[in-house]
């Protein structure tokens, strides 16, 4: 538990230059994800031969997004233990409620039909 | 006794207690927000290939306004700075500052929902028209010499409605042909809009694009309302601290720049909703 | 073991699997009466010997002894046993080992399409010919659950029973069951079998096993369905394979999938 | 409650500034922890009688199908209209009473009972805080579990009824039922979700934060770690169903598909529908929520149980590390092991192979919690007081409950029991006789503590014994319908499928019998809880039953602000008969 980071509670433990170096990174970040949602659509209207390479490429640049606003703007970079497990915990919930209930569905008795009407 | 640590931190975890209670409720958004993400995937990848609404049954690709899903992503990431702002701006000790701020960011929220119910409404009176003939089109509708569909729900035809008011006959303009995916609305411009008779006999299906149309639209609708409702909530919330709330600054500065954090990482958590949902709906 | 069970009320069973599975269950009833009847000693003597009349000043520490660790690593490792040595096995041969054809129509396993509907549930065979006749959505109706295209030749000679009409199955003849649903989620449910099948529309999942005694069988539906789920049974007769020709041939004759038009 | 308020108000350190609240203030819309708890408490026990009262109409229905319900059936066919004609019970009645009877039982009793109503009253007082992190939170949570409460308790009454597709709600069926019960439920579960959701971030925030100085992790209370887990289940657990829920009400009401695949017929016509959904979806979102729901459902009570049996043994729990751990295995495993409720809907070996692998390793801390009470009775001095008794009887009971979910949990033996009695048996093994005798010890435990008196004892030993008997009358039975093959959910009790005359149709009528026997054993209850709060035995001292925890050593019953000094802890919370220490009992707050 690293108390004596910049983001200490105690607001009168700011040096007025502290914050507004931290505003500098804010602008930054800000022209990141201009940038960023830029390289999104762009890359909407530059065709992909695969789905496949376009769902990574646009989920890869959103999750460097998320990472700047999680990171800075929700200064997540520098937060406490108990934050982090939360999270760690609530993240790991939510990949096995995505993947175990996609895994399920693909993983049938054998020669089960899906997708189609009741008929075969 | 008085409840401890409201706003000073407690030494061996380093939170005051609100930092707690957001992220607790932030975790179990993740959770809210994620099982409608999966629930989006997984009724994705069982749908069969193909493309919408050529079959039935495929996902379909490019219904919505890109132009307007970007402009809504640079006003929300925009609302995301000036909210990190204000909270520096307090930090600072410069309350006007925040003031400008928070206008600018309620600017940011309000601006994001009206655009978004004009592309709510652009949806709600765009139409798929599916022909006894096997013929699908999709397109705008006018039925005796009105548009309908402006703003309101009960505007919405279809089939049934068409029978139960006695319409004989609908007028269509249909979409210029898809040029290739994702430039749908990008080549609208050459378009002439030639509105054609079509009879309500020769008609097997008439759908608004609203969520019974289709599950994409059931996901669309549903993730973005959602987000809407927490934009919205947000946007109250902030409206408050901005005015009636903000005399809390010169009673417990300190208390209010931490409620000030806290309306930011829900506000933040919004803004990353919306970044993997613009990619997801409107562009994937 | 499985005699035990029997004496609570486990039915005789009727299918070539079945035995597998019900000494399986008995196994784990003879672990859970283990544990059960070990710890419901122990506790009723803790509770004698050391109430407060026999026991006025209680000893901070108690027990110091190492025992518990190593009875919950034992029923760690029955479990384990349990669940490698015999439940994923039996589950595979289940949902896995579908029988295969080998193209000699007397010994090759008798599909059967299986529709659940509110509150009935119907069966479909492919005839004397083997083959399906074509089935599309657009006919379907209550009459028709299958959606059987009455004009496709294959369909003449189809074997139909719907609303509730008795089905055969010829005795020692592996059967596979494709359960499917039109309206809500039903379970196909055999209790003599030893089979249950959820039958969820949108899906056709099949369930296999081989009758091994003449008789009468009931079908329940053990999924909630609606105000008719109670009263929702079918039924089937397993018989001699030369009844259930013979069924087989007079029941196509009788119009079979052709009769819907 | 209030008489009692002032002659035992000898909390010295009562803040002088504070002014008494006036009773709107006091009584309803309080932020006080401890009267939030007494709300959750009162309303779920209401509900607790409501949805007994259901099932004793179905029991009825099950034992006499076709019989018009005495004493009742004629009011019910006033209020309910046709679904009750002539005072008998129609398949649609007895669905929505299950329906309901699930729904209220889990979500409307135990765990506002368990959660709501103790954790509010104890957590704060045993972790040594003032009140929960966010007061005015908790008392929306309650608000929130208000009005989800009068929706579901509305829905009766609408044309139609309650919801029928079961607590499950499955779709289609849920969607199908052309009645507007199904949309109220979905409405009053969005309610009831976001109660909980705000609940469980109240709780995990005030014990994160909260804690008294020298309350350690280690030094909190089995109770404490039993709710903060909890908290964390219903946090992370109930997002999904509210997503789920709301997707099924856009099936209900605007007409999508999420839940529904193509070519679905209703009435042997082809829907008029999208399609393309699907129906194991909302199963997976269902169960998601609804298995980490039944850990929900029995960590509290085990966390009663402990504090009770450590307290009557006169010595410390056995294993209190490995208590922790499991409880916290438990709680992280129990995300994923859902999909064993779904064996039987189409599971290739892999995955179930994974469902069950994980069912039976998070089958192991159950049985290490239930081996460390049973460790803990050896060499202690055991007082048989009502509480305990509960407490005592709740091993065992939890002990059948959790053994016959062996078989169901093997998916091979879950073919044959899948859906049928025996599962009734299996889960109300652990949530009747399980959970609720360890909410009835909590109750008679912590009923000094807020009133000053005791409850009395022959009322609360009558009501002990006779629960116990019915209880173990109306579900030990089950696991023979069971193992006969008797489906659940029948409305006519499984007469069209055995016949009359069959043993487990027998059984039947012996369950009802017995559920009414339980029934009226919960009248010394009432009686007792009622007289007690002004006639009872006044207790002698802060600390009657000679505690160790921080929530003994407020004043009684402790005022707002719960203690008059902070309170420190120096120690362990269950450090009985220490080698050397003057009484057989060291509080936590004691120096040495
Ligand atoms: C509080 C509630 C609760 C608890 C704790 C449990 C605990 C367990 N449950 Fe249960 N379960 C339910 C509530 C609960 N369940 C409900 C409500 C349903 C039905 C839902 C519906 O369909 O409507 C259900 C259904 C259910 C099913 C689905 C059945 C089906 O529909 O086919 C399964 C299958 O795996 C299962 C398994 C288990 C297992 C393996 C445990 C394990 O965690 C149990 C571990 C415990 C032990 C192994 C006991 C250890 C004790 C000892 C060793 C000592 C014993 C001796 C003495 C006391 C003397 N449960
Ligand atoms: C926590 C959950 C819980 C609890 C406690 C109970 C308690 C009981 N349940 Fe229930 N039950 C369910 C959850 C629960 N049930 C669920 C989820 C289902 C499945 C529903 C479905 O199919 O969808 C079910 C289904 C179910 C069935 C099967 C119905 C069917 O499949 O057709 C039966 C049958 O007998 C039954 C019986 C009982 C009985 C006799 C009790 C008794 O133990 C009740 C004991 C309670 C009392 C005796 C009341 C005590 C009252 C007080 C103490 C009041 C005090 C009041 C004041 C002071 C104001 N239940
Ligand atoms: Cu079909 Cu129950
Ligand atoms: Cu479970």
């Amino acid at each position: 538990m690293s108390d004596h980071s910049h983001s200490s509670p105690d607001a009168t433990a700011h040096a007025a230059h502290d914050i507004s170096s931290h505003v500098r990174v804010y602008i930054g970040v800000f022209v990141a994800l201009l940038f960023g949602t830029l390289l999104t659509v762009g890359m909407y209207y530059v065709h992909f031969e695969s789905m496949a390479v376009t769902i990574s490429i646009a989920l890869f640049i959103a999750s460097i997004k998320s990472f700047l606003v999680a990171g800075y703007f929700m200064h997540l970079l520098d937060e406490k233990k108990m934050i982090y497990s939360v999270l760690a915990v609530t993240a790991a919930f939510f990949v096995a409620l995505g993947s175990l209930t996609l895994w399920s569905s693909h993983d049938l008795p054998r020669d089960s039909k899906m997708k189609t009407h009741y008929v075969p | 006794m008085e409840i401890p640590y409201t706003y000073k931190a407690r030494p061996d975890t380093g939170l005051y207690n609100a930092k707690v209670g957001i992220w607790l409720f932030l975790a179990s958004e993740i959770m809210l927000f994620g099982a409608l993400f999966s629930s989006y995937i997984l009724l994705r990848v069982q749908a069969p290939d193909g493309v919408w609404p050529e079959m039935r049954l495929g996902w379909p690709h490019g219904l919505l306004n890109i132009p307007i899903g970007t402009f809504n992503t640079v006003v929300l990431i925009s609302s995301s700075v000036t909210v990190v702002m204000a909270w520096a701006s307090l930090k600072m000790g410069k309350i006007a500052a925040f003031r400008r701020y928070m206008i600018l960011t309620l600017m940011c929220a309000f601006g994001f929902l009206g655009v978004k119910s004009y592309d709510y409404n652009e949806k709600f009176t765009h139409y798929e028209l599916r022909l006894k003939n096997g013929e699908v089109h999709t397109g705008h509708l006018e039925v005796n010499g009105k548009h309908p569909g402006f703003w309101s729900f009960a505007d919405i035809w279809n089939l049934d409605r068409l029978t139960k008011e006695k319409v004989a006959e609908v007028q269509f303009t249909a979409d210029p042909p898809k040029p290739k995916a994702g430039e749908a609305h990008a080549a609208e411009a050459g378009h002439e809009h030639v509105a054609k008779a079509i009879k309500r006999d020769e008609i097997s299906r008439l759908e608004a694009f609203i969520p019974r149309n289709h599950n994409f639209f059931a996901i669309y609708f549903t993730i973005t309302a959602l987000h809407g409702l927490h934009v919205f909530v947000g946007a109250l919330v902030m409206a408050y601290f901005a005015f009636p709330g903000s005399r809390m600054w010169r009673t417990n500065p300190e208390q209010f720049t931490n409620r000030i954090e806290v309306v930011g990482l829900f506000w933040h958590f919004v803004d990353l909703v919306w970044i993997f949902l613009f990619p997801v709906v409107y562009l994937l | 073991m499985t005699k035990i069970l029997e004496m609570l009320g486990l039915p005789a069973s009727a299918s070539n699997h079945a035995s597998a599975l019900d000494d399986f269950t008995a196994y784990v009833h003879l672990l859970m009466l283990v544990l059960f009847v070990g710890w419901l000693a122990y506790y009723l003597i803790a509770l004698v010997k050391f109430r407060k009349a026999a026991n006025p000043s209680a000893n901070h520490a108690g027990v110091k002894s190492n025992m518990s660790t190593y009875l919950e690593g034992g029923v760690a490792v029955i479990e384990a046993v349990l669940l490698i040595g015999f439940a994923i096995p039996l589950w595979a041969h289940a949902v896995d080992d579908l029988p295969a054809a080998t193209g000699n129509p007397k010994t090759d396993p008798i599909e059967v399409q299986i529709m659940g509907m509110q509150f009935k549930w119907n069966a479909h065979f492919a005839g004397p010919d083997n083959k399906f006749g074509k089935q599309e959505i657009k006919e379907a109706s209550q009459g028709n659950p299958f959606g059987i295209v009455a004009a496709d030749a294959a369909a003449k000679d189809d074997v139909v029973c719907v609303a509730g009409e008795p089905f055969k199955l010829p005795v020692g003849r592996a059967a596979v069951c494709r359960v499917s649903s039109m309206d809500v989620i039903h379970c196909f449910k055999v209790g003599a079998m030893r089979v249950t099948q959820d039958a969820i529309p949108g899906m056709s999942i099949p369930v296999h096993f081989v009758p091994n005694k003449v008789g009468k069988y009931a079908i329940t539906c053990a999924q909630l369905c609606g105000s008719g789920h109670s009263v929702m049974r079918g039924e089937f007769e397993v018989v001699s394979p030369e009844d259930w020709e013979k069924w087989y041939a007079d029941k196509s004759k009788a119009g079979g999938g052709g009769s819907f038009e | 409650m209030q008489a009692t308020n002032h002659t035992a108000a000898h909390g010295g350190g009562h803040e002088a500034h504070h002014h008494e609240p006036g009773f709107m203030q006091k009584y309803i819309f309080t932020t006080d922890h401890k009267m939030i708890g007494i709300q959750y408490g009162l309303t779920a026990l209401i509900f607790l009688l409501f949805g007994f009262c259901l099932m004793l109409c179905m029991r009825w229905q099950i034992a006499h199908p076709g019989h018009p319900i005495p004493l009742v059936g004629s009011l019910l066919e006033k209020v309910l209209g046709d679904v009750a004609k002539d005072g008998k019970m129609s398949p649609d009645l007895y669905n929505s009473f299950g329906a309901m009877h699930g729904t209220i039982m889990v979500f409307l009793a135990i765990v506002p009972l368990a959660f709501g109503a103790f954790g509010n009253y104890v957590v704060p007082l045993q972790i040594g805080a003032p009140d929960m992190a966010f007061p005015r939170v908790n008392m929306a949570s309650y608000q929130f579990y208000f009005l989800g409460g009068i929706i579901m308790f509305i829905s009766f009454f609408i044309p139609g009824g309650a919801a029928q597709a079961g607590w499950t709600s499955y779709s289609p069926l849920a969607t199908s039922i052309p009645t507007h019960g199904q949309a109220f439920w979905l409405i009053g579960m969005v309610f009831l979700i976001s109660s909980s959701l705000l609940g469980a971030v109240n709780f995990i925030a005030t014990i994160i934060q909260l804690r008294a100085p020298g309350m350690t992790w280690m030094r909190l209370p089995f109770f404490v770690w039993a709710q903060f887990v909890t908290g964390f289940l219903l946090l992370l657990a109930f997002p999904p169903l509210e997503a789920a829920s709301v997707m099924q009400l856009m099936d209900n009401l605007f007409g999508t598909s999420f839940f529904l695949p193509t070519g679905l017929a209703v009435g042997g016509r082809l829907a008029d529908i999208s399609g393309g959904g699907s129906p194991l979806l909302w199963q997976h979102l269902f169960w998601f929520l609804g298995h980490p729901e039944v850990y929900v459902l029995i960590l509290p009570g085990m966390g009663i149980v402990c504090e009770i049996i450590a307290n009557n043994t006169r010595k410390t729990i056995w294993g209190y590390k490995s208590l922790v751990f499991s409880v916290l295995a438990i709680g992280f495993l129990s995300f994923i092991v859902w999909a064993h409720h779904m064996y039987l809907t189409g599971m290739g070996t892999k995955i179930s192979a994974f469902f069950q692998t994980t069912t039976m390793i998070i089958s192991i801390p159950s049985v290490i919690l239930l081996t460390c009470f049973f460790i803990s009775l050896w060499g202690g001095s055991i007082r048989f007081n009502t509480p305990m008794l509960f407490a005592l009887a709740f091993l065992p009971m939890f002990g059948i409950g959790g053994l016959t979910g062996l078989p169901l949990g093997f998916n091979a033996s879950d073919i044959y029991l899948h859906d049928s009695y025996y599962v009734i048996g299996h889960f109300h093994y652990v949530v009747a006789p399980g959970t609720i005798f360890g909410l009835m010890a909590g109750i008679y435990f912590w009923f000094p503590k807020m009133t000053g008196r005791y409850m009395n004892e022959t009322l609360g030993k009558i009501h002990f014994w006779f629960s116990l008997l019915g209880m173990n009358l109306v579900f030990a039975p089950m696991f023979i319908q069971g193992l006969k093959g008797m489906s659940r959910r029948m409305a006519d009790g499984g007469t069209t499928y055995f016949g009359a005359d069959d043993i487990a149709i027998k059984l039947n009528t012996s369950i009802t019998h017995a559920a009414v026997l339980l029934g009226l054993a919960q009248l010394p209850f009432i009686v007792n809880l009622f007289l007690s709060i002004r006639n009872g035995r006044k207790v002698e001292s802060d600390n009657p039953w000679q505690a160790t925890t921080l929530d003994w050593a407020t004043p009684t019953p402790p005022p707002h602000g719960n203690f008059a000094t902070e309170p420190i802890v120096y120690r362990g919370p269950y450090e009985y008969s220490s080698p050397g220490a003057a009484r057989d009992f060291t509080p936590q707050g004691q120096k040495v």
